[in-house]
């Protein structure tokens, strides 16, 4: 048994939290939330250039993954920082067009995974399981679509009007119904939910980072912001309100690293260790938006302050790919060997 | 012990019931935080002081029509259910009035009531400064003395409505005095927002609406006239009727019970009737609104009894704050992948729920208030 | 409208707060856990003659009632004050007989409710909606049942082996599947359900008593009971806690009044309105229970401390004559018309 | 990273297995807090130590495996599915050994480990006092200097297992000195409860069962042998192994994975499948157990790697007691109306759990650890 990282591991965790913290995350997103992506798009080719999405490209396509543990470090700094872009569904849509070419429907996956894995190509997508929206379709190369109850892969022809969402950097449209099918058939209904799984995984990884910046930015405020002639942090209310928020990412941290052990070994619980750790996660990530914005009070209530982009972020994950019951459901089922 | 209303509270209930009904607009106002919409949101004042049902519970004299505590809240309760617009109104309705009513003088009262309830003077509170928030005793922005008046220097922060409002209420530091504790020597004045000295910048809230503004103050004139009660006793003056705040007049039951109907009308078309799990959520949400509706009318009635409402405000804070929370996160949970858009009456709800816990004085701070004043518990210094 | 308790009212609050207070209830409790039920049948015979059971019973069996508001008085005294015994239950079954007697079948009716009236009557009950155990069976006259299903009352003719409940004043018996038919068809379904609906209107009230008196025992604790050199109420999270404890009080008893209100006037929506005063109120005891042994710590957790009476009776409510889910389905009604 | 065990491992784990399900009892022992009960469980303490599986973590000269922490991870995740007896050799395990192993001497470690690996003697533990709760370092019983050792004088409470116990430890003021911190003075000393001048009062928890007991010490002489490190400084004795207690050897993942698998068994007999808001419940059960099973794997990896468990332990002794709560009282909200019986080993394991948030250092304490530790609030003076 080994749950720490390795070196190697954590040199990348490092790389990548140095990367991010010099991009000014926070003025990407506005610009993102603007429809102006060019700062964004930086950031996605540096994320790109460390090998972020050759963690999900199998070697076939020059990748080095799939390697889900260092797609969960990789996604707890993409969450901490509030980098914007659809990397989440870029990763899923690996994870899909890979497990459809072992199932023998490889030419989208070498018209696809070659481009993924040098972020050439933006990649969004909906699958039965997951919202109706496509994230960020209007910056992508190709929004793919199975829609729910059927067991066909489209290449969808475009994606209609796009709605803001409680998270700034989300950019929401729905895939356009008409667009090329380019595989059907069971191959493409179990590709679709081991690309889900992904997608959640992902997205529980990311949580976990959002919560952990919440909590950093929040201890930070109240050591400093003073009232009633004493720090803020040394209230007891605000500490205790601070140990539950820690107490839940630390808890729902292993179960996230665990979900990618499970992932990476195939295991047939992986579901069901990707739904524990995606409802603990976005639930402690919730939980930290709650006190962080609580114990900031006005400030962090206000747009102009940095807090609100992961405010907005720690909302928005609780429902995407898979609701709280959603993933309780999925989850009873950790304990059904 | 009973519920019913009289025949003149059922009567007065149905003819604020039939004039809604006539004169709600059909399709909602444009956003109460964007220029366009505040000007949407004052017209509908007028409509409503017209037809004298902007204040109904002030004097006939002042633009109300003399009803009972309880009688506005059967009228808001109807105004809520209507889906009427909210109240660009509220914070001189519910703030600055109830303490010129107190403390006011017949001039300043006559003088600032009545385009108060028509609408045509749209008041911002300035109580908050960037040192004080929790501990609003801390107050740094200065009155100094001038011929026949004040000047205000200073800056004030998070001044609900000042983005697009006419005047500002606020306390200011007067009486400087080391000795005494930092509450006292302040002085309750009301301010134009477009007078010589004044800067209004707006602060976006967290969707990015201008909800609320910074003020700068350089030398801004206030008259005696716009003194609230006697200088360097503004503290007191405030705090008398900042139950108020806390309490029913800002946030009464009708908003919460119109709220929670359309949280299970909601249900009823998004949610699978089986999952108990959400359904016990809008179910606690219902009981929680039928809660505060029966309590606030016990409160209302020992007011109109001649008790008097005090830390009991500060259990009302807690309890409105996070049930409007709950019954948006419910809603938004409900909502599913949907529950992430920011458009939508939903959404804008949840956002201004979030600020609850906040305003008005933190939840921590009532939780304080409530456990010293009401149960007893040793007194803290507010330190750790 | 009128939401306060009238002169009248608060006399009678008075003079069995008074009554109670002297009675050395933890005593007579600690002896009915054994069987020894004498000193807990003396306090109920002062209730009678308080005329507690005469506000559940019609004027044609010379009672005052029904008189929902006092027996609302009645039952928080009586849970504050964790009076032993088959209150609930009588009181249960005087609605059921006479509302049986006013739907033509009046013999039980006739029978039992001047017994009943004057305390000279102990009666206990299962009906469909409430739990297969009948309180106190062994210390009553008569034991009703209606099974779940079924609309036919009986009498039973005996009850099974007692078990104790985590509440020690509680002991529970299944009624004998044998006894004497009184009543069958659709009025005995109808009297059924309007007897399981004072019967939880009864408990909301007895756990609201219960609570306020956690409440109120902490509160005392806390402000005398000092550790690192302060009373331990100074703390806040100790003052937040019972902050909370409070707020879930207050705002169950408007519920309880309400629910009150609602039965008085035989108005249709009392069903959801008692269901409503019953989840609140019994979350509310319960909290207060975990809220007293949490801030007494160890020495709230012995049975020699009277706080244990409270704290296991808080427990056994909650599931007593409608479980939490339950009362909430019922509360969806509330807003129904 | 993987969760692979070696073929070492899960020969062990097989073992383990092979061996409990040959030897744990059918039918329940009766309950620990009885004299019937406590002498079973000490009988089976004996089973258990004859095929070496008391202490699978010790040295082998005291009667254990030379396992390591994670084996006998394992060991307990086997020992709490077979269904296996509580132990009543706990608090001598998991609270004295670590000390003795840290701080003891090799006499004592030779004199004292083996009859407490094979239940021959059951040691109880005896901080608290009266006055000395959550404040601990309030101590007022004292150890008065005598020739070849020390006298006790004074009152313990809340001593675990002291009702049926054989031996006891505790600290206890040696040194007076005003004007040092409450803390210092203290000396760390084993005493048998049979001694000339121990009387001790079982205390019968909320089910009226003596887990515990008041001590009342009236020159109980104790030779300086059974005194743990220096005399006047057990305060730091007892504390450099205290995260133990709050840790992961109290209360190890397998009690809990084996309570959460008995809640899904449960709830698959009792509740309705479409009752999604019990179902919620059990998930959250099962997901936190997990996630405590995950986490006590990495924190054993960090210690096998010669890291130390510090503020971390507060972090484990709050989860772990809330775990424990909701894991039964959701077991009791399914059992409905039998939810109340006090009968059964849900009600049992209920009213333990219910101590959980208050021992080992209540959940209070542990919060404001883990804020001032672990997220470097300002320090409290523990006062409000």
């Amino acid at each position: 048994m080994k749950l720490s990282l390795d070196t190697s591991q954590l040199d990348f965790q490092r790389s990548l939290a140095r990367m991010l913290g010099a991009a000014d995350t926070p003025s990407a997103v506005r610009a993102w939330a603007r429809g102006e992506h060019g700062p964004g798009l930086a950031v996605w080719e540096r994320a790109a250039a460390m090998d972020v999405f050759a963690l999900a490209t199998p070697e076939a396509y020059g990748g080095a993954g799939p390697l889900p543990v260092e797609l969960a470090v990789a996604f707890v700094e993409l969450g901490r920082h509030a980098a914007p872009g659809p990397f989440v569904e870029t990763v899923a849509a690996a994870a899909l067009l890979s497990r459809l070419a072992e199932r023998g429907a490889a030419a989208p996956a070498a018209a696809w995974l070659p481009r993924v894995r040098t972020g050439g190509a933006r990649v969004t997508l909906t699958l039965p399981g997951g919202g109706p929206y496509a994230l960020d379709a209007d910056v992508c190369d190709a929004v793919f679509a199975v829609a729910p109850g059927t067991d066909t892969l489209r290449l969808a022809a475009g994606h209609g009007p796009v709605r803001p969402s409680l998270d700034p950097a989300r950019r929401l449209a729905r895939p356009c119904d008409l667009g090329e099918p380019l595989a059907a058939g069971p191959a493409v209904r179990e590709a679709a939910a081991y690309a889900a799984d992904h997608a959640a995984f992902a997205v529980a990884a990311q949580a976990l980072g959002v919560g952990c910046a919440l909590l950093e930015r929040t201890v930070a405020y109240v050591r400093q912001r003073t009232q009633f002639g004493s720090p803020v942090g040394a209230f007891q209310a605000v500490k205790h309100r601070l140990a539950d928020t820690l107490m839940g990412l630390e808890f729902a941290r292993p179960l996230v690293f665990g979900a990618a052990v499970a992932l990476a070994a195939g295991a047939p619980g992986a579901p069901a260790e990707v739904a524990a750790a995606k409802a603990a996660a976005c639930d402690a990530a919730y939980a930290a938006a709650r006190t962080a914005l609580q114990l900031h009070g006005a400030i962090g209530y206000t747009a102009e302050y940095d807090l609100s982009l992961w405010l907005g972020k720690a909302r928005a994950l609780r429902s995407a790919w898979g609701s709280p019951a959603q993933c309780r459901a999925r989850a009873m089922e950790l304990f059904s060997e | 012990m009973d519920l019913d209303l009289t025949a003149e509270e059922e009567a007065f209930r149905a003819e604020a019931r039939a004039w809604l009904a006539a004169h709600v607009p059909r399709t909602p106002l444009r956003s109460l935080e964007t220029r366009e919409g505040f000007a949407e949101h004052r017209a509908w004042e007028r409509t409503l002081a017209a037809d004298r049902w902007s204040v109904v519970s002030w004097p006939a004299a002042y633009g109300g029509r003399d009803r009972s505590l309880l009688e506005w809240l059967l009228f808001e309760e109807e105004y809520h259910a209507a889906g009427a617009p909210g109240r660009v109104t509220q914070n001189g309705i519910a703030l600055l009035a109830p303490t010129l009513f107190a403390h006011g003088t017949q001039e300043q009262r006559a003088r600032v009531l009545p385009p108060m309830a028509s609408g045509e003077t749209v008041w911002a509170q300035a109580w908050s400064e960037p040192e004080a928030g929790s501990d609003l005793a801390a107050l740094r922005s200065v009155a100094v003395r001038e011929r026949g008046g004040w000047l205000l220097r200073g800056q004030k922060t998070w001044s609900s409505r000042a983005a697009f409002a006419d005047r500002a209420f606020g306390l200011f530091r007067s009486h400087a005095d080391p000795d005494r504790p930092p509450h006292h020597g302040l002085t309750y004045v009301m301010f134009p927002l477009d007078a010589d000295g004044v800067t209004v910048r707006p602060i976006g809230r967290l969707d990015g609406r201008p909800a609320f503004a910074e003020l700068f103050l350089d030398d801004v004139f206030v008259p005696d006239a716009d003194v609230i009660g006697e200088p360097g006793r503004g503290w007191g003056v405030a705090m008398s009727t900042a139950g108020n705040e806390r309490g029913l007049t800002l946030r009464s039951p009708g908003r919460f019970l119109a709220t929670a109907r359309r949280l299970v009308a909601l249900w009823r078309e998004t949610a699978d009737p089986g999952d108990t799990a959400l359904r016990d959520r809008v179910a606690d949400a219902v009981i929680k609104a039928r809660a505060y509706q029966l309590f606030t009318y016990t409160h209302a009635e020992r007011l109109a009894a001649g008790g008097s409402l005090g830390a009991e405000s500060s259990l009302n804070k807690i309890f409105w704050s996070e049930l409007d929370l709950a019954l948006h996160e419910t809603a938004l949970d409900l909502l599913g992948p949907e529950g992430e858009s920011a458009a939508g009456e939903w959404a804008e709800g949840y956002v201004f729920a979030l600020a609850g816990p906040i305003y008005a004085g933190t939840n921590e701070i009532q939780r304080d208030v409530v456990a010293e004043r009401l149960l007893g518990l040793p007194r803290g210094r507010r330190r750790p």
